[in-house]
């Protein structure tokens, strides 16, 4: 009997592995393609392993495009919007779930109905705000106008719902302001939540494409979605340098795989926990 | 001048009726008074009003003379133990405790000294940089109490602190905190819905009942002298046994024997009352009892049965089997007896001869 | 005292309201502009009450283009999405959670590290599959490539792993399957998680738009999204067509406004409930 | 043949010390069997192994003679009530309570009788269309009680079923639970920390510490004679007294005062033991202690105090005062003591004289 649950035990991993290698059979694809000639792209896209490493693919697309200057405007930005959104939000949320007043349900609603909108129908207007502000191509601009994000608020709301209010109560009594409850107790309790809400932000901003190429023109202050878009629209005869857009997408991959590598082991280790506490 | 002094005190919830209607209460400085009563009562309630944590619809609530309706709970000088613990998770044992000292400015040094003091007296020296999800139920009750200690307040509120432990831990616990309260002296408020508790921790208890006061008095004054049908159930594990007594020609029965009373009662409907510990197996009495049930506690023996239809129990000493369906033979304590009106449900104060 | 507690929460209300409908003016802008004339809008383009309304806009855009047949595509597409997106994530979410097998974390690693992925790279891999299927231009096709959505994944598998142990466990030895335990006791007790990934699930489709355009070439095949943008590029003169465009934007927010109105109630419904409890 | 055997059974977590070691036990059909220990002694680990939601490591584990190690839960004819209720949030009563029938392709009509039968039994009646969330936590146990009574199974496992109920509400459901294993006549084990649960409910009571049997016995048996003092100390709320004797040319001393016994034990280090109950306030007796101390649970008086430095307590049935730090002589029943082996623990079988 142990011997057949062991192979099966061995059945299920071999089964999900193959699933897991599927989900990330693209990036695989990609950085392969980034070291292998056009030719081979071309005539076997499937096979995995390259004839030959072309790591000049790397340095022909640092050559050909300001990808450091992509990254860098990409980076910043994204930064300073995940922090601001995490701020505002967290406040919003913790008025939502914490204070009763007039109203609150009414609030909610309408961040629920904004939260639906698809996001191109408030471009427009923004526009025309941003352009009040002179602030049109301008990476400042870029960061103001995602300052609060309804994702990000409803995450946290429905996350910090489950503090218990005994806790709250507590920390009242022990004589801490709302401010202080806030960020010393409310926001350390829900790391979980602000951890999705950091992950997923950083991802939403960084590969941001849409808005970013509406707002910024200039060469320099393109953020790197759009940069490697335009880039490999640019490169003329697409069989030839899908290489070298390649090697430029896997560049623009970096800081993801940097985020990853940092927050991966939190999200799995909490995986662990829990699987231990039952 | 009592140190908190509660005055025709309301609460309402939107929309809902009445918890608590015109409560008047004084307590005394340095007094361990517990609130007790089920569930719904509207102990936790109270408790909750005086801490500042739930609006006071209407009267007065004053400590030291001071009105202290609108005050928020940081600027009353009270410190509250929560039934939950409430600790906060991401945070040591340490950080736990001295949180409270740090949200009033104290310097470092000193929370430290004090969060050292009180984890001795604790026994949580060793426990200081755990956090709380590793510590057993105990040690998490403990932490809770260190936070309020710490805090050197004038008043202690605690609701319902020791309900998530089991019976072993309850019993030590219930002594900590006895000898806690003796060392500092300080005014406690104990809300609990557990009767060993109250009997055995209190200087008064207040009995409670959909938000009105039952009785109060010292454990002793509430076991021995019920002041009604409710409080004499409620306070006794097992539970004061209730008849009520047939009355033909100015006479009271216990069923088919006559009791007689010293008092003339004129002919108000009584109900005989009696603990379990003060009846007892005797078959020559009168009062006959239908055995349904033993339970054997190791120290003690309950035997449970019906007189007539009414569910009766009583404490055993002897050895002696009984079997279920037995008719035995129940005899008790003069001294002991108590009786209530069967309307009012109050204590009547009346004696018996013998 | 009182007073002054009511005139604090009466300042909280109008400074939450006023929040509230910054966020939704966008959308309030886009319905006033499907109603005003062209020269209104460009003229005086914050102005919300128009001059004069002009409701032919609306008539004028179903006729310029098969707004209708676009509606429909999108809408079944995106049910039929989101319907498949819940299967799948639900059973992958259960056995992260409930099953203990090697590889658990690895595989947990993987589909996070997918989902870090821009949706860019997988585009080209994904295109050459579907082509080999040959389903390009086709909404099956649509369909097909979005069977698994890592994000739906993640969020029902932290939703999940606060399922109490000992309600799988009584289950079980009432006799239920795992595939019963699974639809007839986690999913119903995460409710919460599956309606917060409906709505996610089907903003998110229904508003895609990257993908879809590079899917799909055939007008007729166009989605809503895609359709719509096209439609604003081929107006001609900007300025002359405004109205007519805000008025296609309009009809393509009707089926978000359905699905906000249905599940609304629910969201809203759920923050008095937790209130209540505390 | 017994109903359940448990044959060397060994419980070991991956990479972990072993839980339970070569466990053997036997469990007759119909009995009423309390697997009693402290937590973390392995008694859940026990239920949960012969309920089959957690793997047997190595050994046997028969029902009615057959195999029931590789057998999943739903295969064996056991139903369980679980510590936390377990109840499913999102069905009402009745859907939970017929939960376990409709899996197992119960006709509707024949499921929607037995759960009115059973709620009629469990005073559910009123409740079956209310969902968990709206119960309290003693309506909330008996849901659970009753999804597993519908079942109509051959065992039944309870693991700390009243943990989270209140002192009143524990001693109801004792009763009702009692009852309704003796109307079923179904073999139950139940597994609780709380000695009271045992005392008052098991036929056989198992009491076990770090995964091993310290005893087995009928509630009398395991309270009256220990079989060694982790036994003596865990059952019993005060526990049992427990002294060492000093041991002086041949004789023993319970502090200054010699004690004879009728055997003759050689130089074989003893403590003597004495249950609280058995010991009472004797200022002639040589044996003294210092009040620290008074415990008056209404019914009972307990006086707490130091022998000699050693926790002692003694049940007092008298009404006199006594003062913190006062010393008072303690007597005791000769027949009632018990005797330990100071190194190995194990009950001594010793006599007193008088």
């Amino acid at each position: 009997m142990k011997k057949v649950q062991k192979i099966q035990g061995w059945a299920l991993f071999i089964i999900l592995l193959i699933i897991g290698l599927l989900m990330v059979y693209p990036m695989i694809w990609m950085l392969v393609s980034s070291v292998k000639s056009a030719n081979e792209i071309l005539n076997q896209p499937l096979q995995l392993i390259p004839r030959s490493f072309h790591f000049d693919n790397f340095t022909n697309a640092l050559k050909a495009a300001p990808f450091m200057q992509w990254l860098w405007n990409s980076a910043w930005t994204t930064v300073v919007i995940v922090f601001m959104q995490l701020f505002f939000s967290s406040l919003i949320a913790y008025a939502l779930t914490q204070f009763k007043f007039m109203g609150r349900n009414v609030l909610f609603a309408i961040i629920l109905a904004t939260y639906m909108l698809p996001s191109a129908t408030t471009y427009i207007p923004s526009y025309v705000i941003l352009g009040k502000m002179h602030l049109i191509n301008s990476l400042i601009g870029l960061v103001i106008s995602n300052l609060a994000n309804v994702f990000v608020i409803f995450l946290l709301r429905q996350s910090f719902m489950s503090v218990p209010k005994g806790i709250i109560e507590a920390a009242r009594s022990d004589g801490a302001s709302e401010w202080t409850i806030l960020w010393q107790i409310v926001v350390p309790m829900n790391k979980n939540a602000v951890l999705n809400a950091t992950l997923i932000g950083f991802i939403t901003n960084f590969n941001g494409y849409l808005w970013p190429s509406l707002l910024l023109n200039d060469t320099k202050k393109q953020v790197i979605s759009v940069g490697l878009n335009s880039f490999s629209n640019t490169q003329g005869a697409f069989d030839q340098t899908f290489p070298i857009i390649m090697a430029g997408t896997t560049i623009a991959v970096v800081p993801l795989i940097i985020v990853y590598v940092i927050l991966q082991k939190y999200f799995v280790q909490s995986s662990k926990t829990s699987s231990i506490k039952g | 001048m009592d140190l908190i002094e509660l005055k025709r005190i309301n609460k309402q919830y939107e929309n809902k009726e009445k918890v608590i209607e015109d409560f008047d209460l004084n307590i005394k400085k340095g007094d361990f008074t517990v609130f007790l009563g089920p569930s719904g009562c509207g102990k936790s309630t109270l408790l909750r009003m005086i801490a500042g944590l739930e609006k006071i619809s209407a009267g007065e609530l004053l400590i030291n003379g001071e009105l202290q309706n609108d005050l928020p709970p940081k600027e009353r000088n009270i410190a509250m133990v929560f039934q939950n613990y409430a600790l906060y998770p991401h945070m040591s044992v340490e950080k736990n405790m001295g949180f409270g000292l740090k949200m009033r400015g104290i310097d470092k040094q000193i929370i430290k000294q004090k969060v050292t003091d009180a984890a001795k007296i604790l026994n949580l020296t060793d426990y200081l940089d755990k956090f709380p999800g590793n510590l057993s139920g105990g040690q998490q009750q403990r932490v809770a109490l260190g936070r309020a200690i710490v805090r050197e307040s004038e008043i202690y509120l605690m609701d319902e602190p020791l309900s998530n432990l089991d019976a072993k831990l309850r019993a030590v616990m219930r002594e900590e905190i006895v000898t806690l309260h003796k060392q500092m002296a300080a005014t406690t408020i104990y809300v609990t819905h557990d009767q060993t508790e109250a009997m055995t921790m209190a200087d008064r208890i207040v009995i409670l009942n959909h938000g009105d006061i039952q009785q109060i008095g010292t454990p002793k004054e509430v076991y021995q002298r019920p002041q009604n049908m409710f409080v004499a159930s409620f306070i006794g594990i097992p539970p004061m046994n209730l008849i009520p007594l047939k009355n033909h020609d100015g006479k009271y029965y216990l069923e088919n024997a006559e009791l007689s009373l010293k008092d003339d009662l004129g002919n108000q409907p009584l109900v005989f009352g009696i603990r379990p510990e003060d009846a007892f197996v005797d078959n020559a009495a009168p009062l006959k009892m239908k055995v349904t049930y033993i339970e054997d506690m190791g120290a003690d023996r309950y035997v449970h049965g019906l007189v007539n239809g009414t569910k009766f129990t009583l404490r055993d000493g002897s050895n002696n089997d009984y079997q279920v369906d037995q008719e035995i033979g129940v005899g008790f304590t003069a001294q002991q007896v108590s009786f209530f009106d069967q309307v009012s449900t109050n204590r009547v104060e009346a004696n018996l001869w013998k």
